[in-house]
């Protein structure tokens, strides 16, 4: 892989055995796909996508919400509402198909762009903007929407969702695909070359813990491309720490679904873990804070687009399946009250106080920070009414 | 009444918290059939399965990850580092997962996980394997951090840190593990968690010290008698947060104050606690608050240990040093 | 004469370091095309070429990992962490390898190697990224940590930094990233790299601060001027070694010191600094050494870093205490 | 692999995919094997043995003497001139073998048991002692042996190894198997489930580093088994990283050489890592503080003593390439004098001062060190005479 160390002459690179150029955007992949950019369905021998279309329209529905409150939280960031926004934009049939694979009680550990996932749980969208806010660090309770709090030390969720999936092994609440309890983690494919990561790839396997390992690989870690954390597919990794690894069209929602579906149902039987690499793409930026076009080209974008995950459903929807506009135009609507509720959520989101956050460093208090507080409180007192 | 040691005290501690709390597991290297390298889990994983008396994979990340995952599970994990140098591996998994979750999720979420460490120095160990890092722990929020000193702390502050909601790193004084008192099962702990205890009374100067050194100071309180001097001896058993109020009457009353740690000097606990009590008892101060620890060097070879450790006579040496202000 | 900026000043040093020396190679997430989330490697992977200006793999321990072992082959590694809160995966081989190799082969080995970590807040970042754990680094033997608090200390204690056999752990204040002023590259720098320098002369107090406290403090002294109150302002710039008789200097001159930081106050660097002056200042002090530092709890929400962070407002607070005395 | 959470109830656990039992010791396992425990030479399809006898005698003496160190080094550990032991029992072969196979430039980063390889490397037994001792951490220079300083912190020294690669590619010191330089890092089979250690094996495969990860799987990590580390034989670890892995029998010394021969051949040339899995048993105490009566069968020893790997090559030598007597009793009265004096360079080994490890924190010393230096110093200096 000489193109991996510039500056060092070429001849002292000898072409490696192990395979090394990973797949670029302009090949084919190899991959689980279901549904193609065009719309059509095609099958797949492993896998089989065995809902109806009224599930396809509810896909269609989800991924077109969470893509407009997406949208909507751009703005508030450029408006100055939101501090910082991670945009989901391109990876909405990973999140949405994976997330409506999910029983009731599975359990969810996302990184902090799985806006989609969160929906698919019923997390309220508002909930998710405190953090970007600088409100709250993730204003829902994880227990209600089985959603754990999006975690931002790239990897370290995956450990904590194969402890919990330990944990479920110990509560008996593995058994059978319907009424076992699984375990998802959420991760990027710059996450794969964390330490914690395949820590919890070894855990999974030597415990056999009931987790599916969801890399949603866009191709890119900020500016790194994926050649940066590995030179061959990422599904492959599971192989080497014995457990299967499947590659799926991350922007075809059907595929997703399915092979989600199989990979939890294997968790949930008690065969245990999985990797699923959804193979997609970050059309945005990495944040709002980011700028793409210091380090990619806009062709690939361009490439990228007409495999859109929404579009190839719409295709479907109406070429196939026979939906019609006024669909099409009430989920618009829909997604313009969405929006419109969650600005208007965001605009009146009550200003936290520093002093009611020294009460939840500790479950039992310490006198230090009661006098911390009280400190702080008195000294705040003093400035009342004056501007600082 | 039983005759205990301080490392069968926590083996006891453990094992009656175990029994109260189908919830309480235990995790770490080799604490199954070995019982771990000081016997300290001997006979858990028998009495109580493997799937409480987990023997984990060589990865501390691992380790403390996938306690906090057991912890949101609603389980107690009681995680053993095997030693103190190795716990550097799982330092992100504490300073940034256990010890924020709490704030993070404002509340909502509890992270009952303790950390076993046993550190410090005196057994003759190779590198990595006579460390104390309390500093590194005692400095982040969200953390709670404890040492024991004596057999009938170790069996009652294990229970207790296991009993709280908030995650605890439980400091065990390695060498003193063999250090022997009589237990009384039936009652109950006489102090709660984070309160010092004043182990020795005196008049001329307080030696505030925890985990290993409490015995050695103890007998340097003992051996100045015979320079005539009343030096009183607190055991901080908390080291974050600091018990101050214990420490704070203590030196007002002697006037005096020496912090004993084996942790290096530059930023140790003794900085903190030398900080607090000048500010507190200035006025009450006749010496500044001096230091008797390890050097701001890494732990030597193990055959110069004795002269890197506060002992006895650098404990005096200290004590010479603060009346003569 | 150029205008540069605190940033700029990094990227140039960087440059300069990196002409003079082929050995210095620079390593971390982003560096490359992008030069970095703030920009301060841009434009050194074009010009050095990637095999000096390492994109690396997300692994903050192979980060630092693998530039012990470029160390060990004669490179002199520049690491740059991309935030402070993603340095802990790292910590491991920070503590246990970069710090203590030296000292494990008796002086054999020499580890240059230098930790950039962009650290602080107020730049309205959500968690993680708005840190100040120097402690962390400045209480373990083996590790020299600096901060530079305006551009031109920035564009030679970086050079100078990676000029010395020694590891450094370089905190860069990432909020003064846009603070300018004049830099004569020509004119040899003032201070060697553990040494503070008294920013602004005063009688009545002294404010020991570091990084982006530097502007925060000088501000307080303008503002105390109305008050008729002459503050004498010391920038640090070492946190380890502390540059000790600068400090107790210029407390003995005034008599009354307060350390301001962004880190939590238990066991902050100003923990020590008290002790110290404390120690040795004992009969020159008018008033316990106070600190004006961020609270003991993990950083707020961005809304809220106002309050938490030390402000002009807070210093000016801490001085009435001071002088109350 | 319901055995590894025993306690859950069997049915949860249904069979999975991937293969799950590490092969057991009584089992066959598959591997690179070139002479057999009987001592006959067999051939393989990708590996062969291209030394002659004289070579295989000189591993011979290899492996005797270093068992002898061994042994002499349990015996000072047992009169209390050593604090601790880690002993090499059983794994001559795998470290005579790779450690062989190293030119004079190639570079090799241990963990605290390859006194096999220091030996190969040069490095005087005596340096060994010293750490054990508890005089100093290694009193060897690495750049003199090409033998970094044993590192005790599990797996960190991979990530040593892997960088001290990538300095060798930029010194553009690779090139051809001869004259081209290659890295190898030795560690355990426990050490497998580290961060570092999989984190390490990410950089060597996207930097296509000239490193080799040579594990010695000797079926334990102190009390742990190898099935706590993973479900299936750990050389297949590499594949899921794009490199190549390779098992090789680790008690025979024709084939570790042959494998590490090809391996560092590879990286020298400029193909990239490979992973080692040297398959043996650690036929002693994990340390001289271990007892491991606690957790395993003395079957297994027995069953491993059939193993032997210097019993073998002995076996061979004999009857085979016609080596008499002779030859075996010089060897041993060798390891005799060895031995000898080691145990008196032991006895005699300086007493450290704490005043001299003041002085190399730093390269550049603190003004802070210099006066706890001198504080402890005159402190010292203050009991002279007396015995404290
Ligand atoms: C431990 C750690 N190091 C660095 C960062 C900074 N960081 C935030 S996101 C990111 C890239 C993540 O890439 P990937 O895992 O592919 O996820 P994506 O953002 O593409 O969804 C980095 C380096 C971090 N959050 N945590
Ligand atoms: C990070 C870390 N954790 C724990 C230990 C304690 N420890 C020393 S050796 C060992 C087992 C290592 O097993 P393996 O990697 O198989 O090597 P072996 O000892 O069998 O040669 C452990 C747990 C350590 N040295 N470092
Ligand atoms: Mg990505
Ligand atoms: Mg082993």
């Amino acid at each position: 892989m000489s193109e991996s160390v510039p500056g060092i002459t070429p001849e002292v690179f000898a072409p490696v055995e192990a395979p090394v150029s990973p797949p670029q955007a302009s090949e084919e992949v190899e991959f689980v796909q279901l549904l193609t950019p065009e719309g059509e369905r095609v099958e797949h021998p492993d896998y089989s996508f065995d809902l109806d279309d009224e599930a396809i329209k509810g896909f269609y529905r989800d991924m077109t919400l969470v893509r407009r409150i997406d949208t909507e939280a751009t703005a508030l960031q450029r408006q100055g509402e939101l501090g910082l926004w991670a945009s989901l934009l391109g990876q909405e049939a990973a999140q949405i198909g994976s997330g409506r694979a999910l029983n009731s009680k599975d359990m969810v550990f996302p990184t902090y762009r799985e806006h989609g996932v969160a929906w698919c749980q019923g997390v309220d969208p508002l909930r998710l903007l405190g953090l970007f806010r600088g409100v709250d660090q993730g204003a829902w309770d994880p227990r209600e929407n089985n959603f754990h709090l999006y975690t931002i030390v790239i990897g370290a969720q995956t450990l904590h969702a194969t402890g919990y999936a330990m944990g479920q092994q110990r509560d008996h609440a593995i058994g059978d695909a319907e009424n076992g309890e699984a375990t998802i983690a959420y991760f990027g494919d710059g996450a794969s070359s964390q330490g914690d990561v395949n820590e919890a790839f070894i855990w999974a396997s030597v415990f056999n813990a009931p987790v599916v390992f969801f890399c949603q690989n866009n191709q890119w870690a900020i500016s790194e491309p994926i050649d940066r954390q590995t030179r061959i597919p990422l599904y492959q990794r599971a192989a080497g720490f014995g457990f299967p690894g499947v590659r799926v069209d991350g922007n075809d929602v059907l595929a997703t679904y399915a092979v989600s579906q199989q990979a939890l149902s294997r968790a949930r039987e008690g065969s245990g873990p999985t990797l699923i690499e959804a193979y997609t793409y970050r059309m945005g930026a990495h944040t709002t804070s980011d700028d793409p076009t210091k380090y990619r080209l806009s062709e690939d974008l361009e490439h990228w687009k007409l495999k859109d995950p929404i579009e190839r459903v719409r295709a479907y929807l109406t070429r196939t399946a026979g939906v019609d506009h006024d669909f099409f135009d009430q989920i618009d609507a829909e997604a313009d009250g969405v929006a419109a509720t969650l600005r208007a959520g965001c605009l009146s989101m009550p200003e936290p106080e520093l002093t009611d956050f020294f009460d939840t460093v500790y479950v039992e208090q310490t006198p230090q920070l009661v006098e911390q507080k009280e400190q702080f409180a008195a000294y705040a007192a003093s400035f009342e009414g004056e501007v600082r | 009444m039983t005759k205990i040691t301080l490392g069968k005290g926590i083996n006891a501690g453990l094992r009656a918290a175990m029994e109260a709390d189908p919830k309480v597991v235990v995790m770490g290297e080799d604490i199954g059939k070995l019982g771990g390298v000081f016997r300290v889990t001997e006979g858990l994983q028998k009495d109580f399965g493997e799937d409480r008396v987990i023997d984990t994979p060589l990865a501390e990340s691992g380790i403390i990850g996938t306690a906090v995952g057991l912890a949101l599970r609603g389980y107690r994990p009681v995680c053993e580092i095997q030693f103190d140098g190795f716990v550097f591996p799982a330092y992100d998994q504490i300073i940034n997962q256990v010890a924020k979750m709490h704030f993070r999720s404002h509340g909502r979420i509890r992270m009952p996980v303790v950390i076993r460490i046993p550190y410090g120095g005196g057994i003759g160990a190779v590198e990595h394997h006579s460390e104390s890092p309390e500093t590194l722990f005692a400095h982040v929020p969200g953390l709670k951090v404890v040492s024991c000193g004596d057999p009938v702390d170790a069996y009652w502050m294990i229970q207790q840190a296991i009993a709280t909601d908030d995650p605890v790193v439980f400091f065990e004084p390695k060498r003193r593990y063999h250090e022997k008192a009589e237990l009384d099962e039936s009652v109950p702990p006489a102090l709660p968690l984070h309160q010092a205890k004043v182990v020795r009374e005196g008049t001329d100067a307080t030696l505030l010290c925890y985990g290993p050194m409490v015995k050695t100071c103890l007998q340097a309180a003992e051996a100045a008698v015979e320079d005539g001097r009343q030096l009183e001896v607190v055991d901080l058993r908390t080291i974050s947060p600091f018990d101050l109020p214990t420490i704070f009457a203590s030196v007002k009353k002697t006037r005096r104050a020496i912090v004993v740690h084996e942790a290096p000097y530059t930023l140790g606990p003794g900085s903190e606690i030398a900080a607090r009590v000048t500010e507190e008892c200035f006025y009450h101060l006749e010496a500044p608050v001096l230091r008797v620890t390890g050097f701001d060097t890494p732990y030597p070879p193990s055959r110069m240990e004795e002269d890197y450790l506060p002992d006895l006579d650098r404990v005096l040496d200290g004590v010479d040093r603060v009346m003569g202000y």
